[in-house]
Formats: structure tokens, sequence, C-alpha cells
């Protein structure tokens, strides 16, 4: 173990730090958007919109996010359709993504006891009105704590997106090893540099989860 | 042209191939989650019952695997463990032994959730009728608390057998690996053969992981119906 | 060292197995064809390694980035893996006599050639981590912009979608590559300095280095790599690569 | 007599193939209150249920202020701002403070002038002794106090009637008292017509005017309180009547 | 008189700082029942699971037929064998058949003899008119029914004495009798002695020797079951009787 290869590479995973913070940021937001979207569709039973959702979240769930990637950068532009590995990325990520956070969301919603909505129903809300005002607020403050494994789930899914070359932490951590052999070292930084970013999060994540929990339900 | 790049799937022994390194990544996923459930109702169990320090170590020891990606775990394993420790297997018992140590801190925490939510007045009604601990532990917690599980445990083994999509990183001969074998001997002549074998890959993937996670969701939606 | 014991030649004899770690989509020199037989240059070299020990070959499926280290954990007892010797890698493994010559080529479209490496500036290189071509482009600065693949699959695949304006290699591929991918021209032929590859051991295994060494020679005497070079690599090389631009003189 | 309110011909409802009322006829006058009582699994939540358009009916019909309904969504969204019904689960929404909960009808659903309503829920609040209550969430109230915030947020809404399913029911013994007060006063007092489904054959005693007894999904009893109490018609009613009374 | 079965004395009990249980005395002889009694929140449950060791106690003692209870867990596992107690909340095992939840502790705790429990525990259920549900799962039987075959698992351990903790409280009204029947039948026909928390006063009336009145974790009254309920003592118990008889 050497203190000065240690040092000597922190720029270096520095700039892979930040690749790996702001494509899990975006990926992650659009997961959720997308995962809103299908639970939405389900939720309201939108004809045809949500078999087609169903499928696709099926697919996205059962197949590694390898697969998926691999699919994207390798085997699409052979029909035409070429994007950059950053984008290959980012729709990689939302695409698995986007089937876990519609489980999140539909199971909040699920959640929401019957009970409340048969009383929204007696004060005679409209079915927008019970979405507004029954469901959804109670629903996804229900969906918190998988929305939080989802993201703890999905940071750590783009690791896997070396394999199109996008530079983040672990392309790095292997580039380097590649290099100049120091698998001791770099393999560290690596670990701590995943903590560097998951630690917090999951701070936050618990404290939001505690917060939300007690501002819905009081406990 | 697309044509002859899903005729490669099926040339020489490529099918054949395909499958055997499907088998090898089923066959690790299943070692992994047999050693790692083991495992991991061990560790669930002292979690429930244990001093402090236990419960802090077992604790590290599953933030670890919560905060390092299975990829990473999978390249610990292979670079650290033989020169570190002069461990010396082969790939695909590396592979095993760094998904049992990921699934048994994952299965430790559903199997020590399971453990603590058998309600309360269940160990109640086993203690009024004179059990001990270790009797409330067989007749009482474990049997409810497997129902509790089962989804969970299901979950994990659907995520276990996806990860081993990442074997290929370290040299396991598994499907994706052959696959880029194939990929590679015939790209060149069948520039399609990308595409499906790939294909090919990706549709392997959903058949083996689709039952799983059905099942899962019929659990959990009659669990739901009958509270 | 009880660790190098492991692979002395006595080691390996009483074992009965050589483990022999290799490429397994590096056509022509390691790669498996459609029966699921590894074939290849260096496949070639390493049964009759295993022949001339009077023992099994078992292989070891590597990649170039780890290549170094499936030595150092013990996983293989010796490396034909297109091997580059350099300086850097001379301080952790111990390389045997070349049994090829090599340097670093670029690989570029016909129609847009990158023949000097000032056109390379603001453009995008493909390149494979752990390879002598990697390090080229790390210690001097071309303003290129690199993207690391870890297999060889992964980045002529990429090359191909047009992911980057070009691709850096051992120019003993890139010859095998074009030949089959005619819209592409090996345009730069050399880059640096002329390397030779080399059968690797783990550092300090004097026993399997010493045998290695008189083997190469031997074989390097009797002909076999015209053999290999004709059997293995002329069927995947286009006219104007010659055995004599990859082998080493008798 | 007063005019009637509602009437239900006929009334034939289902769970799949099962058929789990039959043939239910009966009609309540304004400022009438009936009791609906009957063994477990009679059919009392159910029936109370598709009054509300909680549950989809078969056949039959029923007419509200002498218009038919007609059982879709819509009109039944309506219909509902008329009906004010209180379950026996706690349902206040529990992410809403205690007037928030009383608001939301009447500003969201009923599109009423928010500080007019909160006035009158303030004064509602005041009436059953709740008033400091206001602005707590229902974590922190009793489930006596939850039952009676659930009659004050249907009342707020001024519906023609109120529905009751056995709001009692989940209450410790001690509470039971202060949510049976507060209706008896509103049959007393406010004259308001009401359907009380309840296993509290005393109260019932004092408050209804009719009973409707109900078994296997059967009316079986149509009577006035005083006779169905003192002298049952049925021996089904009879026998009821003495499994309740140990 | 018969001789004394259980006594407690100068018993106090904390929740962390804050004290449940004040200065608890009383004592139980051989074949009486008595009747705990006491608004909710009172420490009726926390009593009665003390004196079955589910709940620690700080000061006092506890004496079982004469012996002072030294309060570790292996000796009240030991006593528990002597000791029955029914919780409010069905309390089968879901993963055991009915038979299976009745062997349970005969054969693993006692380690009896298989054939001769089973035989014994198809008689009570016999008794109990239970004996069809024999190999039915606890999740196909009603709550009435689940709460007797809970007190047939407590009784086929021989017990000496047995704890009620309102076990009709979860019921619906008409199941409430079939268990109450079983209670009565086991005081007058069995001689069984029991301590039973309810809030069915008429039905403490009918079995009760003694009551206890509980309020603030103190014991307002004791007295005759009689006394108690024509002529209270206290204030407290007084307020209490009316606020129960709507
Ligand atoms: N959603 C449903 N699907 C199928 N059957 C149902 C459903 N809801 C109720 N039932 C059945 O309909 C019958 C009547 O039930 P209901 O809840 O109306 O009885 P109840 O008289 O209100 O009983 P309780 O006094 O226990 O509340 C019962 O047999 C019940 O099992
Ligand atoms: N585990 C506990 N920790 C702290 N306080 C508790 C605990 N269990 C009960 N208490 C408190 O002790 C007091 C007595 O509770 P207990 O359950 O014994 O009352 P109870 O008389 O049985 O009431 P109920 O009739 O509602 O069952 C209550 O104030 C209660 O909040
Ligand atoms: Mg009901
Ligand atoms: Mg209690």
């Amino acid at each position: 173990m050497s203190w000065s290869v240690i040092v000597q590479s922190l720029p270096t995973f520095e700039k892979a730090l930040w690749v790996t913070i702001w494509m899990s940021a975006v990926g992650i937001a659009l997961a959720a958007l997308v995962g809103l979207i299908v639970s939405l569709a389900e939720y309201f039973r939108v004809p045809v919109l949500r078999q087609v959702l169903t499928v696709y979240a099926e697919v996205a769930r059962n197949t590694p996010l390898l697969l998926q990637l691999f699919f994207l950068y390798y085997a699409f532009p052979v029909l035409g359709w070429k994007m950059s590995a950053t984008a290959c990325g980012i729709v990689g990520l939302t695409f698995l993504g986007g089937a876990y956070m519609a489980d999140g969301f539909t199971g909040g919603f699920e959640g929401v006891s019957k009970t409340q909505i048969e009383s929204g129903k007696a004060l005679g809300m409209s079915d927008w009105q019970l979405a507004r005002y029954v469901v959804f607020p109670q629903g996804l403050a229900l969906s918190v704590p998988a929305f939080a494994a989802n993201v703890i789930f999905l940071i750590k899914e783009t690791s896997i997106f070396s394999v199109v070359a996008i530079p983040e932490l672990t392309n790095t951590a292997l580039d380097l090893i590649g290099l100049y052999y120091r698998s001791n070292e770099y393999l560290l930084v690596l670990v701590l540099a995943y903590a560097v970013i998951l630690i917090p999060v999951i701070l936050f994540l618990d404290w939001l989860e505690r917060r939300v929990r007690h501002g819905a339900f009081g406990n | 042209m697309a044509h002859s790049g899903i005729n490669v799937l099926f040339a020489g022994h490529n099918f054949a191939r395909l499958m055997g390194g499907l088998w090898t990544s089923v066959w690790i996923a299943a070692l992994s989650i047999l050693f790692g459930g083991i495992l991991g109702i061990l560790f669930g169990f002292l979690r429930t019952r244990s001093n402090r320090l236990v419960k802090l170590i077992f604790r590290l020891y599953l933030e670890f695997f919560r905060i390092v990606p299975t990829v990473v775990l999978l390249f610990l394993v292979y670079y650290i463990l033989p020169r570190q420790f002069n461990v010396n297997w082969p790939g695909t018992w590396m592979a095993v032994l760094a998904f049992t140590l990921w699934v048994a801190a994952e299965y430790s925490d559903i199997v020590r959730g399971a453990l603590e939510s058998v309600p309360k007045h269940q160990i109640e009604a086993g203690e009024a009728l004179g059990l001990n601990d270790r009797q409330l532990f067989w007749y009482v917690s474990l049997p409810q608390a497997f129902q509790l599980a089962l989804p969970g445990t299901i979950n994990l083994a659907t995520r276990v057998i996806k990860t081993t999509s990442l074997l290929m990183l370290i040299s396991v001969m598994d499907v994706i690996n052959i696959g880029q074998q194939i990929i590679e001997a015939n790209n060149n002549e069948h520039p399609t053969t990308v595409f499906w074998v790939y294909g090919l890959i990706f549709i392997l993937y959903f058949i083996v992981d689709y039952p799983l996670s059905w099942w899962e969701r019929r659990l959990r939606k009659n669990s739901k119906e009958v509270k | 060292q009880a660790a190098a014991n492991q692979s002395s030649v006595a080691a390996i004899k009483k074992r009965g197995v050589i483990r022999i770690a290799v490429f397994g989509d590096l056509k022509p020199y390691g790669w498996v064809n459609q029966d699921g037989k590894r074939v290849g240059y260096d496949v070639y070299l390493a049964r009759q390694i295993g022949k001339d020990l009077g023992v099994k070959v078992k292989f070891v499926q590597v990649n170039a980035n780890n290549r170094v280290d499936t030595l150092n954990s013990n996983k293989a007892d010796l490396v034909l893996a297109n091997f580059t010797v350099t300086k850097e890698r001379k301080q952790i493994v111990d390389f045997a006599k070349p049994y090829m010559k090599v340097s670093v080529g670029v690989v570029s479209k016909k129609s847009h050639p990158i023949t000097k490496l000032s056109q390379l500036k603001g453009k995008k290189l493909i390149i494979n981590k752990g390879t002598t071509a990697e390090n080229y482009f790390t210690q001097h600065q071309t303003g290129v912009t690199q993207l690391k693949f870890d297999s060889k699959t992964q980045q002529f695949n990429a090359l191909k979608h047009g992911r980057a304006q070009a691709l850096a290699d051992d120019n003993s591929y890139l010859y095998a590559w074009v030949k089959n991918n005619p819209s592409y021209t090996v345009s730069i032929k050399h880059l640096g300095a002329q390397q030779s590859i080399s059968p690797a051991v783990k550092k300090g295994n004097k026993s399997l280095l010493n045998w290695t060494n008189k083997e190469i020679t031997k074989l390097n005497k009797n002909g076999f790599f015209e053999k290999d070079f004709n059997q293995e690599l002329k069927p995947y090389f286009g006219k104007e690569v010659k055995a004599n631009d990859i082998i080493l003189e008798k | 007599m007063a005019t009637e309110l509602m009437r239900v011909d006929h009334l034939d409802k289902y769970y799949g193939d099962w058929q789990a009322l039959h043939n239910i006829n009966f009609s309540i006058h304004e400022g009438e209150v009936i009791a609906l009582v009957g063994p477990s699994g009679s059919g009392k939540s159910t029936l109370i249920r598709t009054l509300n358009g909680l549950e989809p009916y078969q056949k039959g019909t029923i007419t509200f202020e002498g218009k038919k309904v007609t059982p879709d969504k819509v009109s039944w969204q309506k219909l509902r701002q008329e009906i004010g019904m209180v379950f026996q689960s706690y349902d206040l929404f529990p992410n809403l403070t205690v007037m928030g909960n009383i608001l939301l009808g009447p500003t969201k659903v009923q599109k009423r002038d928010e500080g007019e309503v909160k006035a009158e829920a303030q004064k509602l609040l005041e009436r059953f002794e709740l008033a400091d209550q206001a602005d707590a969430y229902p974590r922190q109230l009793s489930g006596g106090q939850k039952q009676r915030i659930a009659i004050i947020r249907a009342l707020v809404m001024h519906p023609k009637l109120m529905l009751f399913d056995e709001v009692t029911a989940s209450l410790d013994p001690e509470m039971v008292r202060g949510v049976l007060n507060i209706m008896q006063e509103l049959a007393k007092k406010d004259h308001m017509t009401m359907i009380i489904v309840t296993h509290e054959l005393t109260f019932a005693a004092k408050v209804a005017d009719q009973v409707l007894f109900l078994e296997d999904g059967r009316l079986r009893e149509t009577t006035s309180a005083k006779q169905f109490f003192t002298n049952p018609q049925t021996d089904r009613a009879k026998e009821f009547l003495a499994s309740m009374d140990y």
C-alpha cells in the first residue's frame, strides 16, 4: 500500500467522482419521472398505455443493466440508432430505474387504505380529487422507503457504465490498475469514493423517510 | 443481412456454448444464494439476539455491502484475495465467494426484519405456554418469519441472477463472455451478429428471471389481500 | 516462496497441468472459433509449450488489463496474451525471450485517414484498457480524448459504430482487422519504438522463466513460429503483411 | 307525515355469484331515524354502503328526493354531497389537521368560501366540545374524538341524510358514550334524517323511529322501534335480541 | 375456606420512569373467580401480564402455592405451565392447525405423550363444539372460534390458574356469548381458579366472586362481586359503572 500512489490518483478519481454523481443524479431524476408516469397510468387504469408500460416494466426489471447497455451501445447502432455513451448510460439507468421506481410508487398508492379512499368518496370527491387530496399525498409518503432503496441501488448500478467506456469511478479505477498495476491502492480509493457519495445520500434519505412518515402519518 | 446474423446463433456449437455459459451463470447464482442464504439466516438471527458489539459488527458488515457496488466487490475479491491472502481459486469460485458474502449481508437484513415483524403477541402467546427461548424460535418465530421473508428472498434471488452478468468482467466464462467470443469470431462476416447474440442473451435472462419475479409479485399480492 | 513454487516447472509437471492465460476475443491471436475451440497464434504456441512440457494445458481467459494480476494472484502460470514488454511491466512480472514484434498502430477510416498524431487533437480515440497503446497515449500528450474499453470486442464494435475517429492498439491485429473491414486502414503503422511480445511469468519464477527461454530459442530455431504464422495469422491478414513483420529473425 | 327522502325498491346485490342482498324494500322520511340491525354478516354494511354508491347493485332502484338514482359514478359523486357517511374505522385523513379534514369537502368539492365554512366548523367543534382540537392531527386524538370529528366533517357538508356504519364498534367502552350522545342530539335536536347500523341495541331503542332487521341479506322485519324491542314479530328477531342481551 | 393459590403483596411496576402499578395487594383462592375491572389505561392488562411474568415488576412479591416466585426467566417458564393465559388478540399460531396449536405446549414443553394429549384435546374440542375444526388452520376460523380454541390450548396444559385479558373485546357481539359461555362453565362446573379482565360487566357480575377495581394503577376497591355491582364503595367505581351502562 503506497500513500503517494493514492495521493497522485486523487485528481483523476475526483473527475470520475463527478461523472458518477451527475450521471446518477440525472438518471435517477428521469427514472423517478418515468416511474411516476408508469404508476399513474396504472393508477388511472389508462387503457393501452397501461399494458404497454407494464410490458416495459417487466422487461426492464428482469434483465441486467449490463445487457441493456450492451444493447443500447453495441447492438442498436447495427440497426442504425446511435447514441453517445453518455446518452446510453442515462437512457439505460432511466430504463432500468423507471421500472423499479414505478414499483415503488404503485406500491405506495396501493398501500393507501381502502377506508381512506372510501371516506374521500363519501365526501363526494371526484376521481381526480380523490387522487389529489387522498391517494397521492399518502401514497407518495408511503413510497419513500422504496424510493430511497432505489436511489441507492441506482447510484451503485452506475458502476456498470464502465462497459460503455464512460469514465466514471469504476472504469477509472480499472483503467489505473491496467496502467500502473496498483490494484490495492486504487480499489481502496474506489471503495472510499463510493462511500463519500453514498453515506451522505443514505443519511439524507433516512432523515427524509422519518420526516415524511411523521408528516403524513405521525409515526 | 439480418438473416445471416441470426444464423450465427445456430452455427457450429454456438447455441450449445451459449447455453453452457448460461448454466455457469445459473449455478454460480444458485450456489451463492444457497450459501449466502444459510449465512444470512445465521447473521440475521444473531442480529436480533446478540449484544451491542456483535450487532454493531454485523451492521457494519451490512453497510459495507450496501455501499460497495457488486462490480467493485467482484474486483475486490478477484484482485485482493489471491495476493493478500494467497487464496487461489478459479474465477467461478471467486465469484461464488463474492456473491455469497453479498447475499449473506442483504439476506441477514431480510431475516432480521422478518424475525422482528413476527407480532409481539405471538411471541407472548408462546411464552404463556411455557416455551423456552429455543422452542420459541423454532416453533413460533422461525416458521412465521419464513413466510414473511419469502417475497424478499425471491427478490434477492432475481437480483443475484441478474448480477451474474457481471461475471464477464472477471473473466468467468459466463453466457455474456461466450457471447462476446461468438461476436468476435463472426462480427466481420456478419455485422448483425452483435444484435442477435445480445438479443438472445437478453431473452435468456428474461426467461430465467421473470418466473421468479412473477412469483414474488403474487406472494406480495396475496399477503396484501390477507391483511 | 510458496507462491512461486506453485508455478515452478517441477510443480507444473507434478500437477500435470499448466495454466496459460490467453485472450478469448482477440482474433487471430487468441480467440474461440464456432466449435468452441480456442485457436490463434498465442494459443498455438501455448499448446506447443504444453506438449514440450509433457502436461495438459488449461486456458485462463484474460482481458488486457488483468494480465498482470492473473499472474500475481496465481491464477495462471504463464501469460501468452500478446503481452508487450515494457519498462513498467518488467518491474512487476518477468518476461521471457520475445516471440513476436509489435508496435502501436492507429486505425482509421480510409476516407478520413489519420496519418499524423497531430490530426488526433480534439478528436476521440478508442483504446483498450491496460494495453501499450494506452500507455503510449497516457504518456504522450496529444490532446485526444480517450475512450477506454475492457475488451477487444467492445473496442472494435465501438469503432465501427463511429464512436471515435480512430483506434489505437498493437498494429499486429489492426492489420488483421482491416482485412475484414476494408473501409478502414492502418493509417499509422508505428508509434514509438518497436517493441516485442514475450511470454510472462510471475516475478521471481526463475524455474519457469528459464525453461521458457530455452523453449523459445528452440522453437525459433526449428521454424515453429513460421508455421504458427502461416496457420493462424496469414489467413486473416492482408497481402501487405509479411511473416517478417511479425515474427523475429532466427 | 313528512316527505319521503329516500326509498329502496326490490334491491338485489351480488358479490360475484353470491347474492348478498335479496329484494330489499324500505323508505325513509325527512327527520326519521332508522336503525339497521342484524347478526354479523347479515349484510348491514353492504346495504348501507350501497345507499351511498360505494357498492354497485344489480337489480332494483334507489330513489332520492323523488328522483330515481342513475347508478353511475358521476351521479353518485354529486349525490354523496347530500348524503354524509361515517364508518367504523377512524377514517380521518392523517396528513391533515382536524380543521383541514373538515374543510376539505366543503371547499374542494362544494367550492364554498373557506372563511364561511371555517366559521361554521368552529361552531360545530365548540358545540361538540372539540374546539381545542382544531389544529391537532388525527394521531393526537383518541378514538372517540376522531369519530366525533368524522361526524362533524360529514355534517359541515349540509347533508340531507346521514349514514352511520357501526361508528362505535372499535371504540373503548368509555368513549362510546360521547359519540352516541352526538348522534342522539342530531336526532332529537336537529331532526337529522339518519340510518344507523349499530350493535348498541339500548341506544337504538332510544333514538330510532323504525328498525330494519336484516338476516342473511333479507329484511326480516321492518317495524317501529318500540314494537321491535318489546315485541318482535319473527322468531329470528327474538333469538337475535336474546343473543345480544347477555 | 379453600387454600390460597396466589397472592400479591406491595407490587409496584414501572414503565421506564413512569409508575404503572402502585402497591397492589390481593390474593386468590382455589376455585375462586376474580374480575379485574377499570377504565381503559388503568393498568388491568399490565397487572395480569405481570402475574404471568410477561412484565417485570420492580417491588413487591408474588407468591404461588405458598412459594415466593423468584422473578427470573427460568422460574417463570416453569410456572407458566401452571398458569394459563388468553389474550385479547387472537393469538393462535397461524402456521399450525388447531390440533397443532393445542398439542404444542403439552408435547414440547411438558413432554407428555402425544396420543394421550390428543385424546384429551379431542374431548375438549367436542365439549366446546369445535370437534370439526381440529384440522382447520386459524385463518379459516371466526374470531369466536379462535378464542375458544385459545382457551382449550391453555386448558390442555392443566393449569391451576387461568388468566383472561379481555378475551371478547375484539369479537363481533354474537360471538361473545360462545366464549363467555365457556368461561362460565369453567367457573361453575370445573371450579377453575380464574382472573378475568373484562368490560362485560353483566358477565362479570354473573361469574365473579370478587371484583378488583383498578384506576390509575391503583386498586381502588376489592369487594365481593355482589357488593361491587349493587353498592360500590367509592365514588370512582360508581362513576365507572355509570359510564359503562348506557
Ligand atoms: N367485498 C366483498 N366480496 C365478497 N363478499 C363480501 C364482500 N363484503 C362483504 N361480503 C360478504 O357479504 C356478507 C355481508 O357482509 P356485511 O359486511 O355487509 O355484513 P354486516 O352485516 O355488516 O356484518 P358486521 O356486523 O360483521 O359488520 C358477508 O357474508 C360477507 O362475507
Ligand atoms: N409497554 C409499555 N410501555 C409504556 N407504557 C405502557 C406500556 N404498556 C402499557 N403502558 C401504559 O400503562 C398504562 C396501563 O396500560 P394497560 O394496557 O395496562 O391498561 P388497561 O387497563 O389494560 O387498558 P385497556 O382497557 O385499554 O386494555 C397505560 O397508560 C399505558 O399507556
Ligand atoms: Mg358491517
Ligand atoms: Mg388492556
